[in-house]
């Protein structure tokens, strides 16, 4: 099963510099030592490599609020195409295809978020929300109205504290009310004349619709505070409701969950912001608009300027356009519907408890007495990939399950099974799984406090 | 194609499942199952047209063939080298395309192991032992490289200092990183191409935090005070970082051996084809700032059976563990374009990474001299040593030259009123004859 | 890239280990382990130069683009339909690509399933019990087919009927396959395009072994009298053999319920694109002759855990058993064109599948229809229903017509002195307006 | 480990006719059942397939007289050039850069055989071996001398037997000599004046060389006989020895073993065959030629005409092509010389015996008292690919070997420990392998005796 690492294959010391050198020596490094391969074995040992490693191709991939969906197989094929495959500094004359493209996804997503104008540049989601969040800053300081604080539920994503950190804002946790919502009587003693945002999620961190969302969005404004949304739970709602139609200011968009770009096992993503007309002029540089018979790129008024080196993931944004086109919206509508459906079949199946509802496309069950993080391990040992776990911390010992909505019945079925089988069986069992994968458990506690980070630190055991 | 007539195609439920699924969580309607109130629903349209897979290949195939066809001598940042068939086949494998993050090592090693060595190769290439599993791109991983020096400042100072000649969105990018501390950014000038020392020496003090330097430089020339810009910046206590790419490190000078506590830089100059500024931001490090690295680090451990396993590690860093005092927001990165560079570096092998490195000092000096031939045409402007690119005086004015070489198929950089740029790697060296013809034309 | 400078890229070898390697084996030299005469060795030069993976794909581009980018409306026997992403993507797991016949099962499960199920959907579509995984082509399987007719016969004739429009190149094979046989194979007359019934019953008689038809023809009409002629075959103890494609299969009438004793045909028209005529045959018969079929079979077995298991079976009908004794000698078949095609297949589901025939009919209709408004041309110029292509009448000579079309950027079929066919699928649909309007320019 | 049928996950039957069918009923069938999935069921479907199956990028493949080695990636696109994918009754001047490509691969391959003319059109092996009889044929018989009988080596491919009978030709089996090659005597008395051609490969198949091959062809040549060359052991001879230079009229190529196409779990292949200027005219048709200024087809004077309905296994050319071109003299050379040694080496480092050499590419080892079908499953508990069992005839318990230049020392290192590991077991363990595999050892003769070869057999269990 093991498969050594490249180095132990083969590890050659190449010198550099010389006489044959086109730079003079002081130039130079002394030597490369890397491994030379042929290419049958790098085939082999990426092939081995990938047959230890879960994709959503192998099985379902219920991971809550991240979760992996089906991904086209022909998006891949379009943004191969080699003329998309152009230099960024290109003349925007000579580029009008990937111009058109850019545009007609900034209007797609404008769309689908009721938002008045996107930027595509942030290259993942937490980028998105650094974007948005500096956008509001922007917009903040253009009236002259410095504000310190952004306002976060204690459940959200873990990105929006950090996001709200770096662009140097004090974060106030807002703490759940006791249905799993926003507790109102909470955020009116949060907000202030310092808020310079309030982030939300909608359905929240365990599926729940946010019903006050209309009063929420009226407190923040009301101080002259933004509302932000963090796209990543829209995929429960297409067509059923829009973030701007819900007051939201900002959003960015989730586009691996919602749109179905692959994951690539942590990245590229794209993180699309949209925002309302009063906020457009703060965008980043460059946007795409239509000039006369073609379009073109342009700096908006008062832009934030950049937060990628040029124009984001393009290859990324490629396959989100296409699957966009591909399902319309109808398609669109019916990929939230069955997701929530999906959800909530499998919610109906499964043993442990559910504290909240009613939930749309995830879910956050109990391990009650067990622990979340074992019972995750187990379910490996069923040939499953499990939840995300001990997250949120409003429920405890979670299992944040997000089943989307390609799997079918019977592998939600399988899924129930593996949760009920984990659900019967005691902690020691659980405490030594798992027992059928090519690894078993992994001490993370040696690994941080011995931190081997490259194949140069092996050579010193 | 799909068993439902309307909606997605990729969800698999007949409407038979569907009734039975609803009837056994007990509602009546898929509609039923949403919360919503009225006052927020949406019920009007998008007016996205859904189009069957063949027409909408059909469709994006017209649409791209709208972009010229033109031969690029482009860099500046973003490059192109010949990408080994082996990298797309192996990196389409949906084991490796399709997964998430790896929060459950045990069924993702293979996916761990690629991302350790590829940490390992950059930290061979860059003589430093810490190298995360990658930024979005270069311009970002200067900027979480000036945050980091921002956390672990040994000074009173606030100065980030860049180079005049850089990018206008890396600087963009830093500048908006660190609008959330009280880092600013200066320019320090150039002389010939290069940093210019002397001046260099006048504006690095004791409100200096970073200084940041690039070998090649953004025009293309090879830096030649690197040890001199590393002892400046440590005299200050500040911390010296330094730009290059995955291709010029197997040949330039090695950062470690000159100073550098972080290199960052383009990794995606090995594994991607032109993509529209895509990237893959290398960043690596000294042990001693191993803490607060941003990103994500792969590490070395045991599994139960006392075997080697390969795991996410030092995660109290990052955002989802440490929320508002993470290193950074980033989470998701660009793990697959960093699957795809280790794959390239892998095919090239050490000889090959320093043959290509090398064909990009000679192919650079080659095709300065065939334009400076030309008349009308000096090249390089920059007494120095090049890699891979260089700028060329045109006494036409240079937007001028670069709008009559598009017309002739042929795009290039306007970074002057009479400086174009050029770049040039094997995908377009056989080009190299035609484009000087071209100029011929033009210049 | 690779550790030796000169030989094979592909080869692992340093120079060292092929040194440590030859030692072990005890030899100096690998020149030493060629036991070859110096009367018959080879010191010349093939004269072949070596290129690079990036200049040969280069080279072989342009080589490629040397042909003309036309609008194909072709048919005759190769066809083109959308074929969806998902077969290349899946087709090409090396896992699948790189294996060779399944000749250990154990470690082949996954392939011979799907060989299991692309016979059961020829099964299917066939409503014969015996579908083998694969002839070459619709030419070669028709050719086995006579050869079984011929190990099979009843009587002592030898007589192979077949139509008189049949693709040159169909007739050609099957006539050296029954080279060495004694069978000989003979035309029988159309009528309109069809089969002439009555001409047919007067030329089948005693001698007759075989009887060939086809459905649709290969002038894209739909055959009305199939029940007729495979009654005239068997009341003449002679074999009916229906000549299809996997598409056609799924509309026309189920070849079991016209008494077709073989189905040959294309199923290579799902999963491939235009090929320059690569096909991938089919082959299905009833149970009595299932000790005759040529070619591999694969059958459901179990293993020693009583689990269900797949093998390739009744291989004493094959030449590496039964040598000279062997039902054929086709060993190497189209196995992965049919893995292409059975997950096309899939794809479609039996209602896409269905919809697809469809379209082939109203296409063919559409078309026809739109150039029979075209003065100077007539068409359908056979007064049937058609499937995907049809002949027309052109005023003009029609190699001329052809000709001119191929200048405007089309290619469609010569058939007649004034007949040209044209053929219309999914993939050439949306050029039917301007193939048109190229056709009122030129006929 | 498991995977259902397609049929076990939906069968779906639809109705075909009716009022919307653009066809009158009595033209149509009745109703189609098959399978109807979504697409990422089916993803999952050929996927979890692909991993129940062993390629050659998996691990070692040494199949002996078959045989895998690395297929080069690149060759898979430059066969999926679109420009490529073009309909075989295009006219010649549209298809200008396809006949340019099949004549230079006539050419490359004329000169690594050392022949004067090469058909491209067999579509395998065996359509190659059937029409170089058939050209053999053709030839006596134009030249008015109908033969009856072609001589082929006992040990030599199944193949040959079954063409010459195919081509109507009696065969005569030439028994091996006592050093494993060619018994002159024997030969001497088998051929005569009915003596079509003798059918020969070269290393023969136990790797050895026919040192006489100058005096058989003189043999076979005196009675009026032509001399076949059954090309599968080429990949031993490129660069030291071609079939022309030994004497040979007829030849065919194998392109997977030879040229490293892949073999696709049985095909497509091609078998192009090469043959000498009096030949030439009996070739297939068409043939392609220069013109002026560019390419052509025609069809050869004599021909035999078609032997595939088009023009063969386009894309494997293709590959075939990219491979040569990609080696090159040297490269060529180089394969067959790592192929040589690699056979060698292994050899070297097995406990079985090797009673015929000295072998090339491949060698024939004995089980001796072990059932060589038992030690190979054993193998596949080891991880590897076993060699070709019980055959050659002429080595009992025969354990035919070929590991091909691909392989890297450690790899062939792996293979010998699995052999030698078998070598030291009971019968008992090698009856009961495989242990490892997703499917233990499979009943083969229930199998045949109670045939069930698609889903419909199934239903009837």
């Amino acid at each position: 099963e093991y498969e050594p690492l490249l180095s132990e294959k083969d590890s050659t010391a190449v010198d550099v510099g010389g006489d044959d050198s086109p730079l003079p020596d002081d130039l130079t490094r002394d030597s490369v030592e890397l491994p030379e391969l042929s290419e049958p074995e790098l085939a082999r040992h990426y092939t081995r490599l990938s047959q230890m490693n879960y994709g959503v191709e192998t099985g379902p991939y219920p991971l809550g609020s991240c979760t992996m969906k089906y991904n086209p197989k022909f998006t891949e094929d379009v943004a191969a195409d080699p003329n998309a495959a152009v230099h960024p500094d290109r003349s925007e004359r000579s580029t009008q295809g990937t111009l058109k493209m850019l545009y007609n996804l900034q209007d797609y997503l404008g769309r689908i978020g009721g938002m008045d104008a996107v930027t595509l540049q942030p290259p993942a989601g937490a980028a998105g929300e650094f974007t948005g969040i500096l956008v509001a800053k922007a917009y903040h300081e253009a009236n002259g109205n410095d504000r310190s604080e952004v306002v976060i539920p204690a459940s959200a994503h873990g990105t929006n504290f950090a996001t709200a950190a770096m662009a140097g804002y004090d974060v106030v946790e807002l703490p759940s009310g006791e249905d799993g919502r926003v507790d109102l009587d909470a955020l009116e003693a949060a907000v202030s004349e310092d808020t310079a945002a309030l982030m939300l999620t909608n359905p929240n961190t365990v599926g729940l619709f946010e019903r006050d969302i209309t009063e929420i969005a009226e407190m923040v404004h009301d101080v002259g505070g933004l509302l932000y949304y963090d796209g990543a739970n829209l995929n429960a709602l297409l067509g059923r409701a829009r973030p701007g139609d819900m007051g939201f200011d900002i959003m960015h968009y989730n586009v691996h969950k919602t749109f179905a770009t692959p994951h690539g096992g942590g990245g590229p993503g794209a993180g699309p912001v949209g925002v309302v007309d009063e906020l457009a002029e703060f965008l980043p540089s460059p946007q795409v608009r239509r000039n006369d018979g073609g379009f073109e790129l342009f700096d908006p008024e008062r832009s934030i300027g950049k937060v990628h080196g040029f124009y984001g993931n393009w290859l990324v944004l490629v396959k989100a356009y296409a699957y966009i086109a591909r399902l319309g919206d109808e398609g669109l509508a019916d990929a939230s519907a069955k997701a929530v459906l999906n959800a909530n079949y499998l919610g109906s199946q499964i043993e442990y408890d559910i504290p909240y509802g009613p939930y749309h496309h995830e879910f956050a069950a109990t391990a009650g007495d067990q622990d979340a993080a074992d019972v995750a391990k187990r379910m490996l040992d069923y040939g499953v990939h499990p939840p995300t776990t001990k997250w949120p911390e409003m429920v405890p010992e979670a299992m944040l399950t997000e089943p989307t909505e390609v799997e079918n019945r019977e592998t939600l079925d399988d899924l129930a099974a593996a949760f009920n089988a984990a659900h019967g069986e005691d902690d020691d069992t659980l405490a030594n799984a798992p027992n059928k994968t090519a690894a078993r458990r992994i001490d993370q506690v040696g690994a941080a406090r011995n931190p081997r980070l490259s194949w140069h630190a092996l050579d010193d055991d | 194609m799909t068993r439902h007539e309307r909606g997605s195609p990729y969800a698999p439920h007949t409407s038979e499942e569907t009734a039975a699924m609803l009837d056994a969580i007990g509602v009546d309607s898929e509609e039923a199952l949403f919360d919503i109130p009225d006052d927020v629903a949406f019920t009007g349209e998008f007016g996205i047209e859904s189009r069957g897979e063949r027409e909408l290949c059909g469709e994006l195939s017209r649409l791209f063939a709208k972009n010229d066809d033109l031969t690029e001598f482009l860099g500046r940042g973003h490059y192109s080298h010949y990408v080994p068939s082996i990298v797309d086949h192996l990196s389409l494998r949906s084991e490796f395309l399709t997964s998430y993050t790896q929060y459950q090592p045990e069924i993702t090693q293979g996916f761990l192991q690629v991302l350790f060595e590829y940490q390992s190769m950059l930290v061979e290439l860059t003589g430093l032992p810490i190298a995360n599993c990658s930024m979005y791109d270069a311009a970002t991983g200067l900027a979480e490289a000036a945050r980091l020096a921002n956390r672990v400042r040994r000074t009173s100072g606030s100065t980030v200092l860049v180079p005049e000649y850089l990018r206008a969105g890396k600087r963009g990018v830093l500048e908006n990183y660190v609008d959330g501390t009280d880092l600013a950014v200066e320019s320090y000038p150039m002389a010939d191409g290069n940093v210019d020392l002397e001046a260099l020496t006048d504006l690095v003090g004791d409100d200096t935090v970073f200084v940041y330097a690039e070998n090649p430089t953004v025009r293309g020339t090879i830096e030649e005070g690197l040890k001199e810009i590393g002892e400046l910046a440590h005299d200050n206590d500040a911390l010296f970082c330094l730009g290059s790419d995955v291709v010029a490190l197997s040949l330039l000078q090695e950062p470690a051996s000159v100073g550098a506590d972080v290199v960052v830089g383009e990794a995606g100059a090995l594994g991607m084809p032109a993509s529209y500024g895509m990237g893959l931001g290398l960043f690596a490090t000294k042990e001693e700032f191993l803490r607060q690295v941003p990103g994500r680090l792969v590490g070395v451990s045991e599994d139960m059976s006392d075997r080697r396993a390969y795991t996410l590690t030092l995660q109290t860093r990052e955002q989802h563990i440490r929320k508002e005092r993470a290193t950074s927001n980033i989470c998701t990165n660009q793990a697959w374009v960093a699957l795809r560079a280790a794959i390239h570096a892998a095919s090239l092998g050490p000889n090959g990474l320093v043959d290509l490195a090398e064909d990009c000092v000679r192919d650079a000096q080659t095709l300065a001299a065939r334009l400076d031939e030309v008349s009308g045409v000096q090249a390089p402007v920059h007494d120095r040593h090049h890699f891979r690119e260089f700028v060329a005086h045109t006494d036409q004015p240079a937007a001028a030259v670069a709008e009559d070489l598009e017309a002739e198929g042929f795009a290039v950089h306007v970074v002057g009123e009479h400086e174009i740029q050029l770049c040039v790697t094997e995908v377009n060296r056989d080009r190299i004859d035609t484009l000087v013809a071209a100029m011929e034309e033009v210049a």
